[in-house]
């Protein structure tokens, strides 16, 4: 058993891996297994994720080196930089873990029923647990090169899950293709950043680079190549366009997964800036352009979000537009990072309400894009105009939609506002003309989701949705689990930020204790 | 400037695989502009890791007494390669897909996802 | 594809074994010379490749079988995570094999050496199943490609 | 203990939030109880009257998305033309849009 | 209007490329080399491999390679998904 728990941190990895592996034998066997399978090998990650998280808030940052000696030993050589590569989680990274376990675990209890019996289903699971495993690796490793392996592993899976429909429908490929091309062309510019900080200094690792980087002409190169493409694979404006294509033709519950996706981009990103270059670079440019990416993503999101017609477009773009307020906010704790007296009266404050919004969106997020998939499997279309009167027929949909919306809109008191308010109140002090464009495109949301809601689910019962009955149990169940994680969250948000979102926070803005934990002198 | 001419090479490289993204109409066009960017960047990883006048980091039969390359990137560079054939693989699969629903190859009718 | 003429036929059939033999010596001799897995992969796959283009994608079923293929694939990479696994007393990936005095555990002469094949530690045994599943996996690639290759070709004729 | 969120400038509790409409509800709940009901259910008094004119059927009733803020899009047709227009599903502008905001990025932290 | 805003981006990006290319430091005279010089020196010891470049492909960055074979056992899998069901 305790081996089990030292190891926990390539656990969490490799038991999906290894499953993703034999799910092609074992669908050779019996396919009706496969998704039960997937779904077993996902609550085992959760479980060791959650060990793991209760392990890094008590006892501190954990490092697993690979095949070192012993799994702490981070600098076996006897020179002063690690040659291996090693796993380093910090408060931070568990954060994202914790929200990467639970996402894809619903996701694939949802798939049971939502994935027709094909006989590309096999398929199917192998990619969404390698999909899973892509984005534990991005929140997990401490290894530069290593982290653009499991981008690549993330990119790929996605784009064949994207495109799964592919054989039947055009457009699912279409989408595939596009953010196909998008995310090669953000990984290998990742790749080429990383290649001249090695030239440069002949490392990979993220933390004894830090220790030694000193903000170069090339070091201003990399950051300025790294910083549009990791925010491209987040989804900002201007480069959101692959956003609605890719989300709105996947299936729904890979389309929740999708978004846990971005938002693991979004957290190297956070890691890049804060870990790597923290005060060395010049935060006040770097934090004005995230600030500037945050704001054009919500205001060009939600406007763009009022005139769809398709649903799961429509919440693509408020996918983008939410995405702002984690740049808003996150990007206001990088502008005052270098003035102490301003990162302690409020810096501290917008980075939680940036890094706690994380969380809440991929909870309320999934669960409308689960409703929406919800939908779509029982009236076969996606198209708002041809809905109505939904609400008749399903009535357990129509509670958890209320719930997501009421939350996506900031509503007390629901999670959604929690996080807002975190974000306007500390904005405000910033720039009080940031914090009002985030309370406009708060009710501009608003305004949408009262649209659909009255399009879809209202008015009477319409004629040929007469058959409509309720989804099947496991569509509801993980429906309900996302519903209760919401309310929860909205009436106890000072347990969350105390306990996970605080450490988090601290985790990235002090870069001693990231770069002490593997060279030591902490 | 002569000293640098393979990274010279590698910029060329991959400001070709741009262009060929931003400004060419066909899908299969695009795949080879990424192909570029790909072993661009590839040179470019390999180049960092040259001695001159050294060997390569192998002890069966090496010459003695001549210092070696570095080896980490080669390592890199061999990840990276067979990246860049899933990547190519997958992309040109979805291509036929594409050509198969739409019957064309033409980035201004594969369109139908827009607004 | 279409098959190809009689003498494209001869020389694959005879160029076809060479190509394996090498691949193979590739794969096994990763820890000794240039080369390891993926490239001996490659190479071994690019004899399915003759194979495919000369006999045409209708007749080579009878060699390649896409099935068979993904059934190495997964075996491959089984053995390689399993292999990563079985370190796990000490740390994943851990090469316990290295120095040990079993199998691949001579310890290398250190400096310049004709090289010794017994030793590595796990290094011979993961390129191998790399190896594996990289002409598996590349056989597979290029099977599934010749047979979209098959409907595009209906559709430009329709 | 009723879950204060510190937000620097103030605090928020959702308890005490839920605890005060509950509240606010009873109290409207009982003066609305005191009104005097002269509302009888079944009668001709819980039927629309259209000034006269008969009652159009429900279905017919029904108001599909597209005409949902109408007025709005009308209004803001100058900002939403050239907004629509943008997203041209066109891939060769994604690869544009991604390259020109990268340079900016590099002409702004290059000369920063 | 667009396609020479495009363009013009596209110049500067290349400038920045040529830029930075020939700011790099000068071709096959690598500054610091103290990982590579510990691989060449111990890697023969270490892992009793003669080829340096595969013991740090399979055992220093052995896990590297676990996702290089990933990505390619993915994008295979993906496109049998993708290909399923097409009948010649």
């Amino acid at each position: 058993m305790s081996i089990l728990l030292n190891n926990s941190p390539i656990l969490i990895l490799a038991l999906p891996l290894l499953a993703a592996f034999l799910i092609p034998l074992i669908g050779r066997i019996n396919k009706k297994t496969v998704g039960i399978f997937s779904a077993l090998v996902l609550a085992i990650s959760l479980v060791f994720t959650i060990l793991l998280a209760v392990k890094v808030i008590t006892v501190g940052p954990q490092i697993y080196v690979f095949g070192a000696k012993s799994s702490g030993l981070t600098l076996p050589s006897g020179l002063n930089v690690p040659i291996r590569i090693m796993f380093q989680v910090d408060a931070m990274g568990i954060f994202m873990g914790l929200i990467t376990a639970t996402v894809s675990f619903l996701g694939a209890i949802y798939s049971l029923a939502f994935i027709k019996k094909t006989e590309g289903m096999d398929n199917f699971y192998s990619l969404l647990l390698l999909l899973t495993v892509g984005m534990f690796g991005m929140e997990f490793t401490g290894d530069l090169f290593n982290f653009f392996v499991f981008l690549e592993i993330a990119s790929i899976a996605s784009v064949a899950l994207i495109a799964y429909r592919g054989i039947d429908f055009g457009e699912p490929a279409e989408a595939g293709f596009k953010y196909m091309v998008v995310s090669s062309i953000s990984a290998l510019v990742v790749l080429f950043a990383i290649g001249i900080l090695y030239g440069e200094y002949d490392l990979l690792n993220i933390a004894a680079l830090a220790n030694v980087i000193k903000y170069s002409q090339l070091d201003k190169i990399a950051l300025a190549l790294l910083l549009p493409v990791l925010a491209m694979k987040s989804g900002a404006v201007p480069m959101h366009m692959w956003t609605p294509d890719a989300y709105s033709e996947a299936p729904a519950p890979i389309t929740m997964i999708l978004v846990a996706a971005s938002q693991a981009s979004l957290y190297a990103l956070f890691r890049i800036v804060f870990s790597l270059y923290n005060v060395n670079s010049n935060t006040l440019a770097a934090g004005w352009i995230i600030i500037i990416f945050g704001v054009l993503s919500m205001f060009i999101g939600v406007t763009m979000a009022i005139v769809q017609k398709d649903i799961k477009r429509l919440m693509a773009y408020h996918a983008v537009s939410q995405t702002g307020y984690m740049l808003l906010g996150v990007g206001v704790g990088l502008a005052v990072l270098s003035n102490p007296v301003a990162l302690k009266e409020y810096g501290i404050t917008s980075l939680e309400g940036g890094i706690f919004h994380i969380m809440n969106h991929a909870m309320y997020k999934g669960l409308l894009f689960l409703t929406a998939g919800a939908l779509f499997f029982r009236t076969g279309t996606r198209n708002l105009n041809k809905m109505g009167g939904l609400a008749h027929s399903m009535k357990y949909t129509t509670i958890f939609f209320i719930i997501g919306a009421a939350a996506i809109a900031g509503l007390p008191p629901f999670n959604g506002f929690a996080s807002k308010l975190l974000i306007y109140e500390s904005v405000y002090k910033f720039n009080p003309l940031l914090s009002i464009i985030a309370m406009v495109v708060s009710i501009l949301t608003l305004a949408s989701f009262v649209k659909v809601f009255h399009s879809a689910f209202l008015g009477p019962k319409l004629p040929q949705f007469n058959d409509v009955q309720e989804v099947p149990q496991s569509m509801i169940l993980s429906m309900a689990i996302l519903s209760c994680v919401i309310i929860f969250f909205g009436l106890f948000p000072d347990l969350i930020v105390k306990n996970l979102v605080h450490p988090a926070v601290m985790a990235l803005v002090e870069q001693v204790k990231y770069t002490g934990t593997v060279l030591g002198g902490m | 400037m002569i000293d640098n001419l393979p990274y010279i090479a590698v910029a060329f490289f991959v400001a070709f695989g741009i262009y060929t993204l931003m400004f060419k109409k066909n899908l299969i066009k695009i795949a080879i502009g990424v192909c570029l960017i790909e072993n661009g960047v590839n040179l470019f990883l390999i180049t960092l890791g040259y001695r001159k006048g050294a060997v390569a980091p192998i002890y069966t039969m090496a010459p003695s007494g001549q210092n070696m390359v570095l080896p980490t990137p080669q390592a890199l560079t061999l990840t990276s390669i067979v990246i860049g054939i899933a990547t190519t693989a997958l992309i040109l699969s979805v291509a036929m897909m594409i050509y198969k629903h739409y019957g064309t190859l033409d980035t201004d009718e594969v369109r139908r996802l827009r607004g | 594809m279409k098959e190809m003429s009689k003498i494209v036929k001869t020389v694959a059939n005879f160029v076809y074994g060479f190509i394996l033999i090498y691949g193979f010596y590739i794969i096994v001799h990763g820890h000794l010379t240039p080369g390891g897995g993926f490239q001996g992969g490659a190479v071994t796959a690019s004899a399915f490749a003759l194979i495919l283009v000369s006999y045409g994608s209708v007749n080579s079923k009878k060699f390649l079988k896409k099935d068979i293929f993904s059934l190495f694939e997964s075996f491959g990479l089984t053995l390689f995570i399993l292999l990563a696994f079985s370190g796990l007393g000490i740390t994943f990936f851990y090469n316990f094999l290295a120095n040990y005095g079993s199998w691949f555990g001579d310890a290398a002469v250190i400096g310049v050496n004709p090289g010794n094949m017994n030793t590595g530690g796990l290094i011979p045994l993961m390129n191998m199943a790399v190896g594996l599943e990289v002409l598996s996996a590349l056989g597979v690639i290029v099977l599934i490609m010749a047979k979209g290759a098959e409907f595009t070709r209906k559709k430009e004729n329709s | 203990m009723f879950g204060l969120l510190e937000t620097g400038s103030g605090s928020w509790s959702a308890i005490i939030w839920v605890i005060t409409v509950l509240v606010i509800g009873v109290l409207v709940i009982y003066v609305r109880n005191k009104g005097e009901d002269s509302y009888k259910k079944n009668t001709e008094q819980d039927k629309p009257f259209i000034s006269g004119n008969p009652e159009a059927s429900k279905e017919s009733s029904h108001l599909s998305a597209s005409h949902i803020y109408w007025g709005f899009t009308e209004a803001l047709k100058g900002y939403y033309k050239p907004l629509v227009e943008m997203h041209t599903g066109s891939i060769n502008d994604y690869s544009c849009w991604i390259i020109t905001v990268t340079v900016i990025v590099l002409i702004v932290i290059g000369v920063s | 209007m667009k396609k020479i805003i495009f363009a013009v981006a596209f110049l500067i990006f290349f400038s920045f490329l040529m830029v930075s290319a020939i700011n790099m430091r000068t071709f096959g005279e690598p500054t610091i080399t103290k990982m590579d010089d510990y691989f060449i020196e111990n890697a023969q010891k270490e892992t009793g491999a003669n080829n340096v470049v595969t013991s740090i492909v399979f055992d220093y960055r052995g896990f590297d390679t676990l996702g290089e074979a990933t990505v390619l056992f993915t994008a295979v899998v993906g496109v049998v998904a993708l290909f399923r069901g097409v009948k010649k």
